[in-house]
């Protein structure tokens, strides 16, 4: 299988994109970082491997981008974020050239401890092979293994009374700075003007206050219910280390056993909010 | 700078007793903005409506906030009040503190508390409503009546009378209903066919009505005056405009014993059939449930017969598609049947009345046909089971009517009157024949009502006992009615050899279906709803559906027919207007941060929403936004609580005033 | 399964067959009866025409008992004692102050949320095919007249029990047993309850023609849930033979005995040997009706 | 923690067309109930979006009911079932991160169902009130207040 540099250089060549979304290394050893490549002469610095832990499909929105025929470098993951984008009309299918990663998975973190482990999205892998991809590149990078420590905590804060769990997410709520750099990285959260940034009403306080904090939380993975394909960037790049994908994991867990939905399977499927079943259950309601 | 004006309304006791309401005003004065309060015995009177109007005037008031009953009953009373003072009438919002407070509370505490909270949201919220006006929407100026029988006929009537063009949708192969499986009619006792089949001709041959018989209204989509409704019209198997009606067909088909449902069940048809010989239109169907064709491939007798090759045995159920203005609804009624009483029934049934294991124990209707001269008897009272004539005939009323603990709580409303007439017309036929009746009470208020039961009990000695009947059972041929005089306070047996059954008056089995495919509110009988039960009795809650006759609840043929008449003017109304004018509850886009993700468009039930391009200066393609097509958008705010940016708003009920009614709490 | 058992006065005399029946077909159903400790008179059909004070509190004192006791329900197969302790419970559930005045007069905090069920749910209660393969007998061909009197019934908006005119119930655990229900008419009539000690007449005109109808109707025996109703219908006969020379006896049987002859217990056991009027033409008929089982 | 003076403060969005309604026919049957609920008056259920709930929450109150047509009858056709998938997931989401949920109520009552209205109403009231006064949620907004 070819490498990812003679496949950008082929997409460049054969005109299938005008730029080309991928990794490269970062200055500090161990490091990647996305660049973006507009001609063929610009593709040697391309690297790919298990520290190509960004999900990329985040640029896709971002208003240069916007308009361009754009190849992008895409594990599995980074995938489901595109078919998600294409089914709430952000980007069309043919405008985006999908350079598909089969991956084994990639490191929790650049550095330190974590480093050494595979991320925990990686742990329960579905897409693997890519299932969208114009082409597909190989990821042979291997070896690493870890603990899925977020799923014996979503399972321990389920097994918590509700003053437990209020107390445990107002520890972690309460480092919250507002910085928002969640929703920058987040690959669907590609509003223009976000619910946090209206003012007439302010639903959500702009300083970081711990009600505003709560509020900020409670929306963000409100508006991610049924959409979150699990990249967990969102945690990733949280300065606080607030590990805010528990709540998109368990809201992911929720849409699969409540309606049997996963996200970014297919641009086709209905999507879970918008929809409805005359079935949906309603034990809770009187 | 809002300067608002709160406006307290005592309505005499209503409000005045739980709440105090010069407290109330009191305290309204103190909260912010407002610049104006003051509490008035009748708000909604013209002296009442005065004040509004001169406090907008000399207090520059530009916004009204009324604490009084609720918005359903005095919302557009009060706006318009404003709108007559030069206030945009949507600068007006009420604060509901008789429903909502006076009225279920007790404690004067508490409930003053509550309706100067109540006011203090509304005052919060009004801060930011902003001046409206009317959406103008075309209107198609052509009705749809559903229901053919005495109500949709007189509306049909009524509507192509004044020149508007009419669908008239029956379910049954001929229109007609109920009426003209009647004998004679209460008070007057004139032949019931009689006076209804000049109307069915006059219906059927009107220009401007189009008859579907045989057909039902699978769908309906739209609002007030742009419905767009899908018919069902069904396989009859004979080629409409083909056929002549010469009857040949009816006459040669082998098969002749199915239930007759015009003489419910007390004679036979065949297979092809004409429900009654006064059918309009006088085309035959073919039941294929029992037509030998259909069920083994072989006979088409009714095809070789037939001189105009009308016989269609491969037609199709046909969808046609109709663009109207106004829905009359006139479904009518059903009997309530006793011997079929499934688990599920709202009713637990009266299978101790006999009511089919006993060929002699018959409903109301079922008498009508015996007693019609048109009837499986020919107007002789002859009892079904051995066609003897019954020399002692025992009417029982509210059979489920009146009964909570066993069948529904409201009254039939007719069949203390039918039940006279029944024990009057038998006994003008069976002169030795002794008639009884069980009652409660006589319940006949109408014209020449009261008059005609006491026709039957002092001029044709029908004996009325007061008390409910236990138990019908059979006895040597003869059935015993086990009952009690509550007058006497004896129980008293008769031995009976006919037992008619004046059973409740229900709801059509599909009414709720029907109501759900035109959004209308029904009770929990199935009978729908009027809006408002004393000043608008015959419409819906949804605008441009009104109600005529039985479907609404029991009634009579005098008063299904004013019903009818009422809801053809109202139609009539809305087709007096060139266009129509809608609340200004729509959704509206923000295109500077509409991102196009269309989660509005997925949700809204309407397909108001739609795809709008935003380009450049230089004609290039920025981006694709949503787009509210206001004349199909009802208001109902889903895209609002669904877009993640809230760049779609329901104006009248948007984020800031939702949001600051909340923050007042 | 436990639940809570309030046997009553009348079986523990003139219905103790009842008692003996029920005992047993219960234990080879697998249902355990806790009876009720200390349990006292209901007041039955003599307090509430008395004293409605004492009607109320006489049940309320046993449903406190059966609180204390960790008892959430009785099963009352009385149909008399059935019909006092839900009158009981409804009024205390509707008045307040009524439920004050009992609970000064038990002193004891009276409950209402104990639950109450007679012997025609009971039996509704168990899987029918638990009961359809314990059967040893099936009662094929014995046509028998459900009857339920007044009491079990009625008043139906207090009972909540089937329908007070036209009930169907019993018929249906009847079914169980291969015994045909017949269709008759006096299925709700009164039988003359406790007249059948003050005014006997009253007793054996209302109980006969109780049994002419059913006799008329093709049963063979008549089948009760209440000790009162077998009572009348049962002793009474012989009276009733002294004024019509034609009549014809006519035994009666317990709900519960009728599923213990299918269940194939023997006769001493549900105490089929204890009534007035003979139930040897019932049994002779199926004492070789034995079912295969697979 | 209850305090037996504590009277909760509980408000109440309902659909214009079945609840709202319902609830007129309570006042106009004169039937009572407990004063204490404060309602908000919205086109449909469909509108009623989830941070209604968390700013009712921070203005103070100690219970929220949401309340609108049965299936079947919405007025807006669907606006209910989309409001019903919604709240399923928001409900889950409160619970996790510690917001009592049993605080949070939902309920069809249609226009006729006046008597369910009160019985709704006053059972939700007595609930909120045997749980006591929301001080988690409170806690927070007093944080605020000093603050900001």
């Amino acid at each position: 299988m070819a490498d990812i540099i003679s496949i950008a250089r082929g997409v460049f060549e054969n005109k299938k994109a005008d730029i080309l979304i991928g990794y490269t290394k970062a200055t500090s050893e161990g490091r990647t970082r996305p660049v973006i490549v507009r001609s063929a002469d610009e593709v040697q610095n391309l690297v790919l491997n298990s520290s190509c832990l960004n999900n990329l499909a985040t640029y896709l929105t971002r208003k240069e981008n916007k308009g361009k025929k754009v190849a992008i470098v895409a594990k599995g993951c980074d995938i489901k974020s595109i078919v998600q984008l294409i089914a709430e009309s952000q980007i069309k299918r043919e405008n985006v050239y999908i350079i598909g990663v089969k991956c084994n998975g990639v490191k929790r973190s650049f550095e330190g401890e974590d480093s050494k482990k595979i991320a925990e999205k990686c742990l329960n892998c579905n897409v693997r092979t890519p299932h969208l991809a114009d082409e597909t590149v190989d990821m042979s990078d291997e070896g690493l293994t870890g603990k899925d420590e977020k799923a014996e905590l979503i399972e321990k804060l389920d097994s918590m009374s509700a003053e437990e769990r209020f107390a445990f997410w107002e520890e972690q709520f309460e480092k919250c700075i507002k910085c928002y750099a969640c929703r920058q990285a987040c690959p669907l959260c590609y509003c223009e003007r976000c619910i946090a940034d209206k003012s007439m009403p302010r639903w959500v306080e702009s300083s970081p206050t711990k009600r505003g904090n709560f509020a900020w939380n409670i929306v963000r993975a409100f508006h991610l219910s049924g959409r979150c394909i699990g990249c967990n960037e969102c945690e990733r790049v949280c300065p606080a280390g607030i590990p805010l994908s528990l709540l998109n994991r368990k809201m992911v867990m929720v849409a699969k056993s409540e309606f049997g939905y996963e996200s970014g399977m297919s641009a086709d499927a209905p999507t879970l909010i918008g929809t409805y079943d005359l079935k949906d259950k309603e034990e809770f309601i009187k | 700078m809002m300067r608002i004006g709160v406006f307290v309304c005592h309505c005499g006791e209503n409000i005045g007793k739980t709440v105090d309401c010069p407290t109330v005003a009191k305290e309204a004065i103190k909260l912010p903005n407002v610049v104006y309060s003051i509490d008035y015995k009748y708000m909604c009177s013209d002296p009442g409506q005065n004040m509004i109007k001169q406090a907008i005037a000399e207090h520059k008031l530009n916004a009204v906030v009324v604490a009084s009953c609720s918005p359903h009953m005095h919302e557009k009373t009060f706006r318009k009040a404003c709108a007559q003072a030069g206030l945009n009438p949507y600068m007006c919002e009420i604060a509901n503190v008789r429903e909502h407070c006076s009225w279920v509370h007790d404690n004067v505490e508490e409930a003053t508390k509550k309706a100067v909270d109540l006011i203090r949201m509304t005052v919060e919220r009004i801060k930011f409503n902003f001046p409206l006006s009317e959406i103008k929407v075309p209107i198609t100026k052509k009705a749809l009546v559903i229901g053919g029988g005495i109500s949709g006929i007189q509306a049909a009537l009524d509507i192509a009378g004044a020149g508007f063009k009419v669908i008239l949708v029956e379910k049954e192969p001929s229109i007609g209903g109920h009426m003209s499986q009647l004998s004679e009619t209460f008070p007057t006792l004139d032949c019931s066919q009689c006076i209804l089949t000049p109307r069915m001709v006059e219906a059927y041959q009107h220009p401007n009505i189009k008859l579907y018989t045989y057909s039902e209204v699978d769908n309906v989509d739209g609002f007030i005056g742009n419905f767009k409704v899908t018919i069902r019209k069904k396989a009859r198997s004979v080629k409409e405009n083909l056929c002549t009606g010469c009857g040949l067909c009816v006459q040669k088909c082998p098969i002749k014993k199915a239930p007759s449902e015009f003489d419910e069940g007390l004679a036979n048809r065949p297979a092809i059939y004409v429900p009654f010989p006064q059918a309009v239109p006088n085309i035959p169907v073919i039941d294929r449930t029992v037509c030998t064709f259909f069920k083994t491939g072989k006979c088409q007798m009714c095809k070789k017969v037939c001189g105009r090759d009308a016989i269609d045995f491969e037609q199709k159920d046909e969808l046609i598609t109709e663009d109207v203005g106004a829905i009359i609804v006139a479904t009518g009624y059903k009997l309530y049947k006793i011997d079929k009483k499934s688990k599920d029934a709202a009713v637990k049934g009266y299978g101790e009345y006999g009511y089919g294991k006993y060929k002699d124990v018959i409903d109301g209707l079922q008498f009508e046909r015996i007693a019609s001269a048109s009837g499986p008897t020919a107007g002789e009272i002859l009892r079904p089971s051995d066609k003897k004539q019954p020399k002692k005939v025992v009417f029982i009323q509210c059979v489920g009517s009146r009964d909570p603990s066993k069948g529904f709580e409201y009254c039939s409303k007719i069949c203390c009157m039918y039940t006279a007439k029944h024990a009057m017309l038998y006994k003008h036929k069976v002169h030795d024949g002794e008639a009884y009746v069980f009652y409660m009470d006589i319940r006949a208020g109408g014209k020449g009502y009261d008059e005609f039961v006491r026709r039957a009990i002092e001029e044709d000695h029908v004996k009325y006992i007061r008390g409910r009947v236990s138990r019908v059972y059979e006895k040597k041929g003869k059935y015993i009615v086990k009952g009690e005089d509550t007058i006497s306070g004896v129980p008293v047996e008769i031995e009976a050899d006919m037992v008619v059954l004046a059973t409740a008056i229900v709801a059509q089995p599909e009414a709720a279906k029907l109501a759900q495919t035109l959004g209308i509110p029904y009770d929990k009988y199935g009978f729908y709803a009027e809006v408002h039960p004393k000043l608008r009795p015959v419409e819906s809650s949804s605008g441009g559906i009104f109600l005529a006759g039985a479907c609404q609840s029991p009634r009579d043929i005098p008063e299904s027919v004013a019903m009818a008449s009422a809801a053809a003017s109202k139609a009539l109304v809305l087709f007096g207007n060139e266009m129509l004018e809608r609340e200004p509850i729509v959704a509206k886009v923000n295109e500077n941060t509409c991102v196009g993700c269309f989660y509005c468009k997925k949700v809204c039930a309407y397909n108001a929403i739609e795809l709008k391009e935003i380009k450049d200066k230089k004609g290039n393609l920025v981006k694709v936004v949503a787009s509210v097509n206001t004349g199909l958008c009802q208001g109902c705010g889903t895209c609002n609580a669904t877009c993640p940016s809230k760049s779609i708003e329901l104006i009248g009920f948007n984020d800031e005033q939702i949001f600051y009614q909340i923050k007042a709490l | 399964m436990d639940i809570g058992y309030y046997p009553g006065c009348s079986l523990t005399g003139t219905a103790k067959e009842y008692d003996q029946s029920i005992r047993r077909v219960f234990s080879e159903l697998g249902i355990n009866l806790v009876e009720l400790d200390d349990w006292s008179c209901c007041g039955a059909t003599s307090a509430h025409a008395t004293n409605h004070l004492l009607s109320v509190a006489l049940p309320a004192r046993n449903l406190s008992l059966a609180k204390k006791q960790g008892l959430k329900e009785i099963f009352i197969p009385c149909a008399a004692c059935y019909n006092r302790f839900v009158v009981a419970k409804y009024e205390m559930e509707k008045n307040p102050g009524l439920k004050k005045r009992v609970e000064e007069m038990i002193e004891e905090k009276a409950d209402t949320d104990i639950g109450i069920v007679n012997m025609v749910e009971m039996f509704q209660r168990i899987d029918k095919e638990l009961i359809l393969a314990k059967r040893q007998k099936e009662l094929k061909g014995f046509k028998v007249a459900a009857y339920y009197g007044c009491l079990l019934v009625r008043p139906n908006s207090i009972t909540q029990f089937d329908d007070a005119e036209m009930p169907t119930s019993m018929e249906e655990i009847i079914k169980l047993t291969g015994a045909e229900p017949v269709d008759w008419n006096f299925k709700v009539e009164c039988c003359g309850a406790s007249h059948s000690i003050t005014n006997m007449n009253v007793v054996l005109t209302l109980s006969k023609r109780i049994i002419d109808d059913a006799a008329e109707n093709g049963a063979e025996a008549i089948i009760v849930a209440c000790p009162m109703c077998h009572s009348n219908l049962d002793m009474r006969q012989r009276n009733i033979s002294k004024q019509d020379s034609q009549h014809k006896n006519m035994p009666i049987l317990y709900l519960s005995e009728l599923i213990g002859l299918s269940l194939g217990l023997d006769k001493e056991s549900l105490g089929l040997g204890l009534h007035f009027t003979d139930t040897e033409p019932v049994l002779s008929r199926f004492s070789t009706a034995i079912v295969a089982k697979e | 923690m209850s305090d037996s003076s504590f009277e909760p403060k509980i408000v109440a969005f309902v659909c214009n067309w079945c609840t709202y309604t319902g609830a007129d026919l309570a006042g106009t049957s004169r039937m009572k109930y407990q004063s204490n609920v404060r309602m908000i008056r919205l086109p449909c259920t469909g509108r009623i979006d989830p941070m209604f709930i968390i700013k009712a929450f921070e203005s103070g109150a100690d219970g929220v009911l949401v309340s609108g047509c049965h299936p079947g009858d919405c007025h807006y056709t669907a606006g209910n079932y989309h409001a019903r998938r919604r709240w399923i997931l928001f409900r889950q989401l409160l619970k996790f991160v510690g917001i009592d949920e049993s605080r949070v109520f939902f309920s069809w009552v249609s226009a006729s169902e006046g008597k369910k209205w009160v019985d709704v109403i006053n059972e939700v009231t007595d609930t909120v009130r045997s749980k006591g006064p929301f001080t988690n949620y409170q806690k927070l907004n007093k944080e605020f207040t000093i603050n900001g």
